[in-house]
């Protein structure tokens, strides 16, 4: 709350000058800004773009996890890495490229994949979380958690030339808790993933870098608007709240087509539901605790039949 | 998108996105018309279309990416009139003229 | 013709290989790719991501006009700039983040605004533009010349909280040709500029970074897909283009709300018409020509009225 | 979005975008119920709902940011449920009900 009050320093108040003056942002919207705490899990074809941004609006602190290292097959769309940083960590190579744009905020490097032992003691140090990663069970897992740890998540996925992104979470209400209505989880919305056969990653299926980018830049745009308004935090009288389409949230597709220009049916806007009663994670009979996710209860690679572990980002 | 319609046929279209749409002869949007009621003379429900769909418009052997033990399978969305279709009863659902009927791939990738 | 059936070589084919192995790119998309030029037109809050994502896809030839420099105030949303190059030309430090990412391509340097004098010199040496300025007059100069050296162009806009985007002229066809359905220029969407009172620029009404970045991102995009597919080139017989969005374009609007998650209105796709008859610039009676231009004719700032000429870009 | 009408108004949804919406109490979306003719006993236009809009509903004085010389001013785009109204008749184009109508304001800036 101090911190809220404070006045911004010159070089502040200089750099977040051009933002500051958009309607609704103001010095109020940047110190929220600057007093945030963001973790991007996943710092390749989402995390990069969606990093910049982030960097870019002054958030306070940012953390990034990724256990991988550049290659040069990432370049065409991991645009904050660079050829001569092949082989170096990503979280390493993307602080880089972030601290030359904006030496601001702290960078808070995490250089290792998210796992059910480290995720609740990695996400317990932010406010909210951004899902950048690439495969299903990473993604369960980062819902659990930020269910259990009570952080909103801005979710986006992008192979070939789809992409898809949600606001989960937000605001965020304990678990269990489904006497009114209240935004959805990520298995409220994505109940079972597919099986494996059906799956794609970008590194087998392909992705355009600008498909992925534009869901990347969304996910900033997102989490910029949750945290300098503060929609994560639960207001006084619940009565606002549905109009800001987070307790159905939308979830937005991208269709991107080699063969036409943008057209009407390029992106769509679908309304999903709210919390379910039911569900495994936040849902009332919900038996999820993080003390169970660390000792390996639920298997999220089971649950995903991932044949093998290596991409458990 | 014809609108040619008689008493025994529903006029819906279909789209298929996320990748979907490479098991339908990779056309994203369908013109549908459906038999307004099933072999038992119920009017047509969404389970009804898919079973539909698997027979008449699928041009891809692999159906188990559509279809698994007799439901969608798991990792497809499916959306009525661009909202999920839990909002409006999934598969017991019964179609109306017009509609629109979504199915989604979801994505994992990033 | 000679450059589309040259083997890749490896280095290419690495770096590639995650959108070369998209259905509809292929080993032929990624050549047409990297035997286009593309011109960007301001290394801005449109230019930087858009830039990103080109020069990520293998575009071989990389083009950019900006005759400002980098000041801390850009560098919210101008993602492809830094700090420690405040003050040096903007084109200059772009392709210096560029040739970070990406070698292979060449990379041009023209860092002076475009102006009537050497708009066509300039816009002659490339096959697409990239309409990515901050003022009416340097766009309606833009559109004529792509008109008169058909040229393809996709332009994008963005302040405050909203973004616009559309491809126009493409494919391109003669000046004057009207017998038929072709793709409208800039002034056929647009006739008139607002009256300088109703005007706003990023300097004077703010811009939030990801909107302008999801435009910039989403020209890339626009960009990419016309090199690769070929949507530029006049197909044998004109019948499958209508269906392409091209002959009467979506203008997508984007719409960012501080106070909401993305929702149904978020976008909105735009059906604009085609080259209209009496086009100012593209029309059957058209007297615009290059020479006129050059001379002076039409004065673009007084047709927008600028009063202060020193933000021609 | 009330449907309550007569014979006597249409109802419509009116958007502004660009920018337009701060003229017209920062909504972004309004529902209107338009006279059906106007004071001549005409069909309601388009022309009549731009000035209809400019005595009912803008909360701005600016009134030149949305009308110049009894027409919607230059660098504003007049859009009839999502097409441009230069493929609609532009002015002249009679309302009908449920119709959508946006004004955006071109942008300029990047
Ligand atoms: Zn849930
Ligand atoms: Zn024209």
């Amino acid at each position: 709350q101090n911190g809220l009050s404070r006045r911004l320093t010159d070089d502040e108040f200089e750099r977040y000058s051009r933002q500051m003056i958009v309607p609704g942002m103001g010095k109020e919207g940047q110190l929220r800004l600057i007093n945030s705490r963001v973790l991007i899990i996943g710092a390749g074809g989402l995390g990069c773009p969606a990093a910049q941004y982030i960097a870019g609006a002054g958030v306070g602190t940012i953390g990034i996890v990724d256990g991988d290292v550049v290659e040069v097959s990432n370049l065409h769309r991991q645009v904050g890495h660079a050829t001569s940083r092949i082989g170096m960590k990503k979280v390493d190579s993307l602080i880089q490229h972030l601290r030359g744009l904006n030496d601001l905020p702290a960078y808070i490097s995490h250089p290792f994949h998210l796992t059910p032992h480290n995720a609740a003691d990695i996400i317990s140090q932010y406010d909210l979380v951004m899902d950048c990663t690439d495969n299903p069970a990473t993604r369960y897992l980062i819902s659990d958690v930020c269910v259990l740890l009570c952080k909103p998540l801005v979710s986006a996925a992008s192979v070939q030339k789809s992409g898809q992104l949600i606001v989960l979470n937000c605001p965020p209400v304990p678990q269990g808790l489904v006497d009114g209505k209240y935004a959805p989880c990520y298995r409220c919305c994505f109940k079972k993933p597919p099986p494996p056969g059906s799956m794609v990653s970008c590194g087998e299926a392909g992705i355009m870098g600008p498909v992925v980018g534009m869901m990347g830049v969304a996910q900033a745009g997102e989490a910029i608007k949750i945290l300098a308004s503060a929609l994560h935090v639960q207001s006084e009288n619940n009565e606002s709240t549905p109009e800001r389409n987070l307790l159905q949230p939308t979830l937005l597709i991208y269709t991107y087509d080699l063969e036409s220009a943008v057209g009407p049916y390029s992106f769509r806007a679908l309304k999903m539901g709210g919390r379910r009663k039911n569900c495994f994670a936040c849902g009332e009979n919900s038996t999820l605790t993080l003390e169970g996710i660390r000792a390996g209860n639920p298997n999220y690679e089971q649950f995903c039949s991932v044949p093998t572990p290596n991409h458990s980002l | 998108m014809s609108d040619v319609t008689d008493a025994t046929t529903v006029p819906i279209t279909v789209d298929f996105s996320g990748g979907l749409e490479m098991l339908f002869d990779n056309q994203r949007r369908h013109s549908v018309s459906l038999p307004a009621v099933d072999n038992e003379g119920r009017p047509a429900t969404i389970g009804f279309l898919i079973d539909y769909l698997c027979k008449n418009l699928m041009k891809d052997p692999r159906v188990d990416l559509f279809v698994l033990d007799k439901h969608i399978r798991p990792g497809i969305l499916v959306l009525i009139n661009d909202a999920d279709w839990e909002l409006e009863g999934e598969e017991a659902y019964e179609i109306q003229p017009h509609d629109n009927i979504l199915f989604v791939s979801t994505l994992h990738g990033g």
